[in-house]
């Protein structure tokens, strides 16, 4: 199928999202689009698969007009879309999640869930997943969810396939599984759209790149471009990929975790006996896929899940069982995973934000007074230190970018002096450009002599930030490991490999992206 | 509808249009099935018989009390009369403001008399007394019962006399016939806590058949409305008294399970009060409504005429009698004192 | 080991059962299990204090003197204490497998009632069968009500209005039915009129994007309003012609109303009964099996993923909202054609509130609503007939007893709930 | 004072906005007063048409309509323009009337402030009814059974009242932060205890008034009452109203209490990870919107010479539901809509006195002004003329998960 899009426009308000975007996409290629945070990539793809409609331009399939009103016009032409923000419904079974909007019936309209089984079996066969169509959506981990989500877009056998920045939430090895699949659906004549802040799966895949800035197409790129090139072209200006950090002058441990198990609501095991040290002036980074007990380490490091058994302390403090507010207030700074779910209160204005763990002491507070005009002055320091974005301080965090919502939370957090901080997925979704400015300011806070402790699933991050790496397979450290440890080694230890195993094994079996 | 123009009607007589005959219910409402709508009925009719200028007010709530009462003194009105004793506050505030004005209150006696506030009140035990009797004599299983909206004397006052007939009628007898949901000696028995819930009160008195009751005595409103409904659907096993009205007439569906009603003579007293005032007649002296004075007394049998038995007929007529002498003297706390 | 191997290990970091007790879960066991402990202590205390001699219970509405059985008072609740605290005790020890720990449950609470009757009826007679016929009566309008909440609110759409929908569909089964004197006419009535009001609350919450709890609170207040308006207008003065409604008769279902025991409780009601029957196996069925039901939970959780798959949302909510009418409608019609004939005003008395609150404590699933509402129609029924048949415990007290036993049964009980995810977000598409 | 009704829910101020620039001739207050306007005079339509169809000159003139069919347009007119002349009069028309619509809007504004501040903080207080009746019982026992110096006795009664309320209240918060236990079930169900446990009350003798069996208080004693203005029915409660709004306003504006609150309201997830405890913000919101509510009770029972009955909350604390939700949620637009309900109120009263028009009406008048002002855009696509407002009213409550 022949898709172009032709002087595509659309305004929020006053802001141009996307400014005449013309792009042609031929049968059969890989299309990779880039941008930054806000560049207006999600808006294009969303006014072509029917979510948004444009204020003007077309949309031409083999070269006839079509009205694409919502997605199951989009549907019927044969688009399929897997979007940037899960589009799951977590209660449901797989095979309901993936038989909605196209439900087999029994005559009356009863569900034939056998076929629907049947079909995702057959899919998941097909292009090598393992799904089980009976498992609850919110009970998988999320790479095993963006597989649904993937099957879901290949069961309307879509001629355009368009996926938003699927590989966020993937390991390396499940990216490259993505990659494979991706090859063999262009050798089927599928076109797909593809869109990611990661560079090297860019410069993996791609047949053709288009860089999209301010709403507006800024030119075409070669694959064989190289990843400082493209990032340019993204940001408008040169971007430092590698973090410049001087090696670091770690001091006494600051953070001790020593025998740490929680159990999660469902009575799993989400930590495992865990124990770690962090000492002041490092950055510890935990690797792992998702779903493997990090997000729980992190949480319940804040206090903010109940632990089973072990024991926290902080400068020799101990900090077992006390509230979240007394371990912010022992010096933990904290930045959680989900930054819109746990990060800040979207109604709130930037400076409510800028203050949100803060605003019970001095200046800010004292007693049951709130120094609103000290909020005020410190959210004009932090917007002005942060580059936040933002139209003034009293704008609401959830009208900014998600960028710029990062900077928000990370500028709180580091606005006060702390022992430890931790940060979870410090940069998911956040373009290069930003990323840079973020990644610095946390090695800044390391050489002031915070003990930091990063959980993140992006191998690049990783490797930026970290001064050692400790890998979490089911709950458990798995191995506490060098930052230089290549990326497909890690990548197998994530998988539950030790360390020598997958050291072994990365030799053998290199993967696509491992080897750019 | 192509009727021809109705010629102006000023046949009615507006002898005395400039008397104001002013009426403000409690938050009941005038259609309460009970004592606002009952007080109501004499409202009118005095407002008829003498041609008066009717005003009306009804409460939404306690909180509209002293507003509708202040109301009615702005509005001029010669005689103000308060139905219910949530009113006596403001009514009491309202007479002593306003001497020339005349009161009446429905339910209700200010502890010391005032002036032009003449207090309604009614015995209606004597004639639930009656209506005991009458139920312990047509019951074929030995069992009535009763049950009230809410624990007030207005309301207990009626079980009180129900449930002290039936004890007349054992000793009368030696039977003994039961009284379900009322001890009148331990102030204990069945409500349906509250008033507007007709279907719960169709429940409780359910309940009430179920445990062997075939005379249903609902002292409960709307909701007692709902044990007359229990009553009809039993086809005939259950039948029922009711209270304050004349049930056959307020409530005529239901006129086939009514064997009597206790009558509170709200009508006839306020109409006499209104009518008093017009005829420069007003005392402030409690009017107690008895037997004896007709303010309380129970209706006719209607469609069970036929099958109360005459001996019964005479019973009651001498129980009566033997009230209004005094013979047999009532035990409830809840009868209105003189004062 | 081959990286295939690790692959497919990755794929599924699903973890083992935890040998340890969740903390959140540890809490909700003690909190749970000393509750147990507490009434089973109660229901121990009750049957030491139970007075000798039998406790008859009547297992077939109808004449006192039939169907009894009688029971030797104290030991039978001696017994049912004693079977209660041990349950409770089990249950606070962990001594069950967790998959079986609500059955602890499940027997503390029939014991403690078992002991609770025996003490109350002890030397008396406890019409059982009619115990079970008041909860069906006064479950039946909270159970219809509380399903047109699931439906709306699996949808998306909050509906605090059912007290609203009840008064209007009352109202108008009884002007129906005291006008064409056709209980069927009547039905169907209530019906359109439980949609006419769900249809206000579908446009101004999905079209006109009305925050919907303000909606629901407002309708109401509307509902009131206006059948009071007309009442006073219209049916008061026109009481014989208007609002004199017949009410349905009941109908034996052959074999079925004949089973021992429940046959005639459950078998021998009006159709609007039987309706309700159905309304609680058709939603459930509709629901969790339909393509409809599939989409409409799809709306009430993540309407923009139902979107992205193709559905209209906005259509998915507009029917379920309506449909919804039609249940709370009939349900309203309980309160004047289905049991207790005439109109009055504001004679649903809250019920559409405690409907409410039965589809909350009900987790939002139509037997959950439906159990939930039953609980509420036994307390109910329990304490008028402990009025009638006079316990030490004082009226007043028993009046309160229903609604304090849900708090307690919700704090101590049902928890923390969930709502569908969007409920109560407009869908705004651009 | 003067308060011109129409106006007024028109300054509710709109909650924070993304400032989005573009063409605005109009400020976003105007066109919102414009709005509200709007609304109440089609709820006036809609109001207009049911008299119309309920007076009985109307009916009886349409039964000729054939022979003179002027005369059904006429009784018509003059139906709807006499019931709300008096309606007018009733709320506005002097002294009288305007204390009167005074005194009724003080107990909706005080119960209003309690949904007000639960709504903030992600809380659906249905309970506005029981706290009130538990703090109105508290304060009217304090009035009437305790018999202490002038002044001092009237603050007593006031705190007795605001404790009551606040038990009540903070039951419901305990419960949801220590259970889960959902405060919409919790607050129906205590509402009705409350009620009986009031009626039960009533029936001891602490209670029942000397010499009376009637299920009646006596009134306060003097000392215990909020002092008058003048020969008006208007009291010192009233102040105490305005004062409760200011307060709210301070809470959750200028306190580090009230910061808790909104964030917790607004996202409790993130509250809780920025240290603040959820449980205790529940608690703490349901405590003070207990007392607020228990304060509307010491109106009832120390302000208005009413004794303790089982009707001493009226239908204040479910008018209150609807009074905050007209107000948005924020005390000034609490307040403002507390005076149009009590003017609503206090001229509906007239307008059955004048013109038999039922009460009812009113609560229909009530409903549908609240309905029209909660939907500008049914209100825009009626009165094209009205200018685009940015964004849509702030939502409260934004589902059952807080
Ligand atoms: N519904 C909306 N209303 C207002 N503004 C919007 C809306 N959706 C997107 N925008 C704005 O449009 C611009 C483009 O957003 P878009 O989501 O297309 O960015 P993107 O390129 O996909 O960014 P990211 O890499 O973060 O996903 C942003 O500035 C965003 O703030
Ligand atoms: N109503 C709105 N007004 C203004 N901006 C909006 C609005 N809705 C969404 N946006 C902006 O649109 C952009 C795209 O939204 P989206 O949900 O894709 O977030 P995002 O930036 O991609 O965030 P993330 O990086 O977390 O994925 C965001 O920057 C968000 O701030
Ligand atoms: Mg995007
Ligand atoms: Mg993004």
């Amino acid at each position: 199928m022949h898709l172009e899009l032709s002087g595509l426009t659309k305004s929020f308000g006053s802001l141009v999202a996307n400014d005449h975007i013309d792009l042609v996409i031929e049968p059969g290629e890989i299309h990779c689009l880039l941008g930054e945070n806000g560049a207006g990539k999600s808006t294009l793809m969303n006014m072509l698969y029917g979510l948004l409609q444009p204020d003007s331009g077309e949309i031409l399939i083999d070269g006839e007009k079509v009205k694409i009103t919502s997605p199951s016009d989009a549907i019927q032409h044969g688009i399929g879309m897997v979007h940037q923000h899960f589009m799951l419904i977590p209660v449901f079974t797989v095979a309901e999640n993936i038989m909605l909007g196209r439900e087999n019936t029994h005559p009356g309209g009863i569900l034939d869930r056998k076929k629907a089984d049947a079909l995702v079996t057959e899919l998941s066969e097909r292009y090598g997943f393992e799904v089980d169509p009976e498992a609850l959506v919110e009970d998988i981990p999320v790479g095993v969810q963006q597989r649904v989500e993937i099957i879901k877009a290949l069961t309307n056998d879509a001629k355009v396939l368009i996926l938003d920045e699927p590989t966020a939430v993937l390991t390396p090895a499940e990216i490259d599984e993505l990659i494979t699949v991706m090859r063999q659906l262009k050798e089927n004549g599928t076109s797909i759209v593809f869109i990611t802040h990661k560079l090297k799966e860019v410069k993996a895949i791609a047949d053709k790149i288009t860089v999209i800035r301010r709403g507006k197409v800024v030119g075409q790129a070669d694959p064989g471009e190289t990843e400082e090139g493209l990032a340019e072209m993204m940001v408008g200006r040169a971007v430092d990929l590698v973090v410049d950090k001087a090696p670091a002058q770690p001091g006494d441990a600051v953070l001790r975790i020593s025998g740490l198990t929680v159990i999660d609501e469902r009575g799993f095991t989400a930590v495992d006996n865990v124990d770690l040290e962090v000492r002041s002036g490092e950055i510890l980074a935990v690797a792992g896929v998702q779903g493997n007990g990090q997000t729980e380490l992190a949480e319940a490091l804040l206090g903010l899940t109940p632990i089973a058994a072990g024991s926290i302390s902080l400068d020799g403090k101990d900090l077992t069982g006390v509230s979240t507010r007394e371990r912010l207030d022992a010096g933990i700074g904290y930045v959680p995973e989900d930054r819109g779910h746990d990060g800040f209160v979207g109604p709130f204005s930037v400076a409510e934000n800028l203050v949100l763990d803060l605003f019970r002491s001095e200046p800010f507070g004292k007693g049951l007074m709130l120094h609103t005009d000290e909020i005020e002055k410190n959210a004009t320091a932090r917007i002005e230190e942060f580059d936040i974005r933002t139209q003034g301080a009293d704008q609401p965090v959830s009208s900014l970018s998600g960028g710029n919502q990062q900077k928000v939370v990370l500028a709180r957090e580091l606005s006060r002096p702390l022992k430890l901080l931790v940060a979870s997925q410090p940069t998911r979704g956040v373009d290069v450009g930003s990323i840079e400015f973020l990644h610095t300011r946390i090695v800044e806070e390391r050489d002031h002599g915070t003990a930091v402790l990063i959980v993140s699933t992006e191998l690049d991050e990783i490797a930026a930030l970290s001064d050692r790496v400790a890998v979490m397979y089911r709950g458990k450290v798995v191995g506490v490991v060098p930052s230089d440890t290549p990326r497909d080694e890690l990548g197998l230890m994530m998988a539950g490999a030790s360390r020598t195993e997958a050291h072994e094994v990365a030799i053998e079996n290199p993967t696509t992206l491992g080897t750019i | 509808a192509c009727g021809s123009k109705p010629a102006e009607n000023t046949a009615g007589g507006d002898a005395n249009k400039d008397f104001k005959a002013c009426m403000v219910s409690d938050s009941g409402g005038f259609d309460d099935k009970s004592f606002n709508q009952t007080s109501y009925e004499g409202f009118q009719a005095a407002v008829k018989a003498k041609g008066l200028t009717p005003v009306k007010a009804e409460s939404k709530s306690d909180n509209d009390y002293p507003t509708n009462m202040t109301a009615m003194v702005a509005a001029k009105c010669n005689v103000i009369v308060a139905v219910g004793f949530k009113l006596e506050d403001a009514t009491d505030k309202a007479a002593k403001a306003n001497p020339s004005i005349k009161f009446a209150i429905v339910d209700s006696a200010p502890a010391t008399p005032i002036e032009n506030v003449k207090p309604l009140s009614f015995n209606t035990a004597q004639a639930s007394f009656q209506a005991g009797y009458l139920a312990a004599g047509m019951s074929k299983s030995g069992k009535v019962g009763t049950f009230g909206g809410l624990k007030i004397p207005p309301v207990t006052i009626f079980m009180d006399g129900f449930a002290e007939g039936v004890r007349y009628y054992n000793k009368q007898k030696s039977k003994n016939v039961q009284v379900l949901g009322w001890d009148d000696a331990k102030q204990a028995g069945l409500f349906a806590g509250g008033f507007e819930d007709k279907a719960k009160g169709q429940n409780t008195a359910q309940n009430l058949i179920t445990q062997g009751a075939d005379i249903i005595f609902p002292v409960a409103g709307p909701s007692g409305l709902g044990g007359l409904q229990a009553a009809k659907a039993s086809n005939g096993k259950v039948n029922a008294i009711w209270v304050d009205t004349d049930g056959c007439v307020s409530a005529a569906e239901y006129c086939s399970v009514l064997i009597s009603s206790v009558k509170k003579g709200m009508d006839v007293a306020v109409q006499d009060a209104i009518t008093s005032v017009v005829d420069n007649k007003f005392d402030n002296k409690q009017f107690i409504g008895t037997l004896e004075n007709g303010g309380t007394s129970l209706a006719p049998f209607h469609e069970f005429d036929s099958k109360v038995p005459a001996e019964l007929k005479t019973e009651l007529d001498t129980i009566k009698a033997d009230l209004i002498a005094g013979k047999i003297t009532l035990e409830s706390k809840a009868q209105p004192k003189a004062s | 080991m081959s990286s295939t191997e690790i692959d497919s290990r990755a794929q599924d970091p699903a973890p083992a059962p935890a040998v340890i007790e969740a903390p959140a879960e540890r809490t909700r066991r003690l909190r749970v299990g000393g509750l147990m402990v507490v009434f089973a202590l109660i229901g121990l205390g009750l049957a030491i204090g139970t007075k000798g001699g039998k406790a008859t219970f009547q297992l077939v509405s109808g004449d006192l003197q039939h169907n009894l059985v009688g029971i030797p008072a104290q030991p039978v609740a001696l017994l049912l204490g004693a079977f209660g605290l041990v349950a409770a005790v089990a249950y606070v020890m962990r001594r069950v497998p967790t998959k079986y720990a609500g059955w602890l449950a499940a027997v503390l609470g029939v014991s403690f009632l078992g002991a609770f009757l025996c003490w109350a009826a002890a030397g008396k007679t406890f019409p059982l069968a009619n115990q079970f016929q008041g909860t069906l009566n006064f479950a039946t309008p909270l159970i219809l009500g509380a399903l047109a909440g699931v439906l709306c609110e699996r949808a998306g759409v909050i509906n605090i209005a059912i007290e609203g929908q009840f008064l209007v569909g009352a109202f108008t089964a009884a002007v129906v039915s005291s006008t064409t004197g056709s209980g069927a006419a009547a039905l169907i009535a209530a019906a359109v009129s439980g949609v006419l009001m769900a249809a206000l609350l579908a446009v101004f919450s999905i079209k006109y994007l009305v925050n919907q709890v303000v909606l629901g609170v407002v309708l109401v207040v509307f509902a009131t309003g206006i059948t009071g308006y007309l009442f006073d207008q219209f049916l008061q003065e026109d009481a014989a012609n208007l609002n004199t409604p017949d009410v349905l008769s009941a109908m034996k279902i052959p074999l079925l109303g004949d089973i021992p025991f429940f046959g005639p409780i459950l078998f021998e009601q009006t159709v609007l009964v039987y309706l309700t029957y159905i309304a609680v196996a058709v939603v459930t069925f509709v629901l969790f099996q339909t393509r409809w039901g599939l989409r409409v939970r799809a709306v009430g959780e993540h309407p923009k993923a139902a979107d992205t798959v193709g559905i209209r949302v906005k259509r998915i909510r507009y029917s379920a909202v309506l449909w919804a009418g039609v249940l709370a409608g009939l349900g309203g019609a309980f309160f004047t054609v289905g049991y207790a004939g005439s109109f009055n005003k504001g004679m649903t008395a809250g019920n559409g509130f405690i409907a409410l609150a039965a589809l909350i404590m009900g987790r939002w699933n139509p037997i959950g609503a439906m159990v939930a509402a039953l609980f509420f129609g036994f307390a109910t029924q329990l304490q008028s007939q402990l009025q009638i048949i006079q316990t030490p415990i004082p009226g007043e007290l028993l009046l309160m007893a229903p609604y304090l036993a849900t708090v307690i049964a919700v704090a101590g009980l049902v928890g923390r709930v969930r709502a569908p995810k969007a409920d109560g977000e407009p869908y705004v598409t651009e | 004072m003067s308060i011109d009704t129409t106006t007024e829910p028109a300054q509710v101020p709109a909650e924070p906005q993304p400032a989005k620039p573009g063409r605005r001739p109009l400020p976003g207050w105007a066109v919102q007063s414009l709005v509200s306007l709007s609304a109440i005079v089609l709820a006036l339509l809609v109001g207009a048409i049911l008299i119309i169809i309920g007076d009985d000159q109307v009916k009886t003139a349409v039964g000729y309509f054939g022979a003179a069919p002027m005369d059904t347009f006429s009784a018509a007119f003059s139906a709807v323009g006499d019931s709300y002349q008096a309606l007018a009069s009733g709320a506005l028309g002097g002294i009288t009337p305007i204390t009167e619509s005074l005194t009724q809007a003080t107990p909706l504004i005080c119960g209003g402030l309690a949904v007000s501040l639960a709504f903030r903080t992600g809380l659906f207080n249905i309970g506005a009814q029981g706290q009130l009746i538990i703090g109105a019982i508290l304060a009217a026992w304090v009035g009437f059974a305790w018999h202490l110096p002038p002044g001092i006795h009237l603050v007593v009664a006031i705190l007795a009242g605001l404790i009551g309320g606040a038990l009540w209240g903070g039951v419901v918060g305990l419960l949801k932060a220590r259970t889960g236990a959902h405060e919409v079930i919790v607050t129906i169900m205590l509402n009705y205890v409350a009620v009986y446990l009031l009626q039960w009350l009533l029936t001891t003798t602490t209670f029942k008034r000397p010499g009376r069996e009637d299920p009646i208080s006596p009134i306060v004693d003097a000392n215990a009452q909020y002092p008058q203005f003048g020969s008006t029915r208007l009291h010192v409660g009233f102040l105490l109203a305005l004062v409760a709004a200011g307060f709210v306003w301070w809470l959750l504006n200028r306190s580090t209490v009230g910061f808790e609150l909104r964030a917790v309201g607004a996202n409790a997830d993130a509250s809780r990870t920025a240290g603040m405890s959820v449980g205790r913000a529940y608690f703490v919101a349901m405590l003070v919107a207990g007392a607020l509510a228990g304060l509307a009770g010491t109106q009832q029972v120390l302000g208005t010479d009413l004794p303790l009955t089982d009707g001493v909350a009226a239908s204040v604390g479910f008018d209150a539901i609807t009074v905050a939700l007209l107000g948005r949620g924020t005390p000034l637009g609490t307040v403002l809509a507390g005076l149009l309900f009590g003017a609503l109120n206090a001229g509906g009263l007239q307008m059955q006195l004048q013109t038999q028009t039922p009460l009812t009406l009113t609560t229909v008048l009530q409903a549908v002004i609240v309905l029209f002002v909660a939907a500008p855009a049914l209100v825009r696509s009626i009165f094209r003329f009205l200018p685009k407002e940015r964004g849509i009213g702030a939502v409260l409550a934004k589902g059952w998960n807080g």
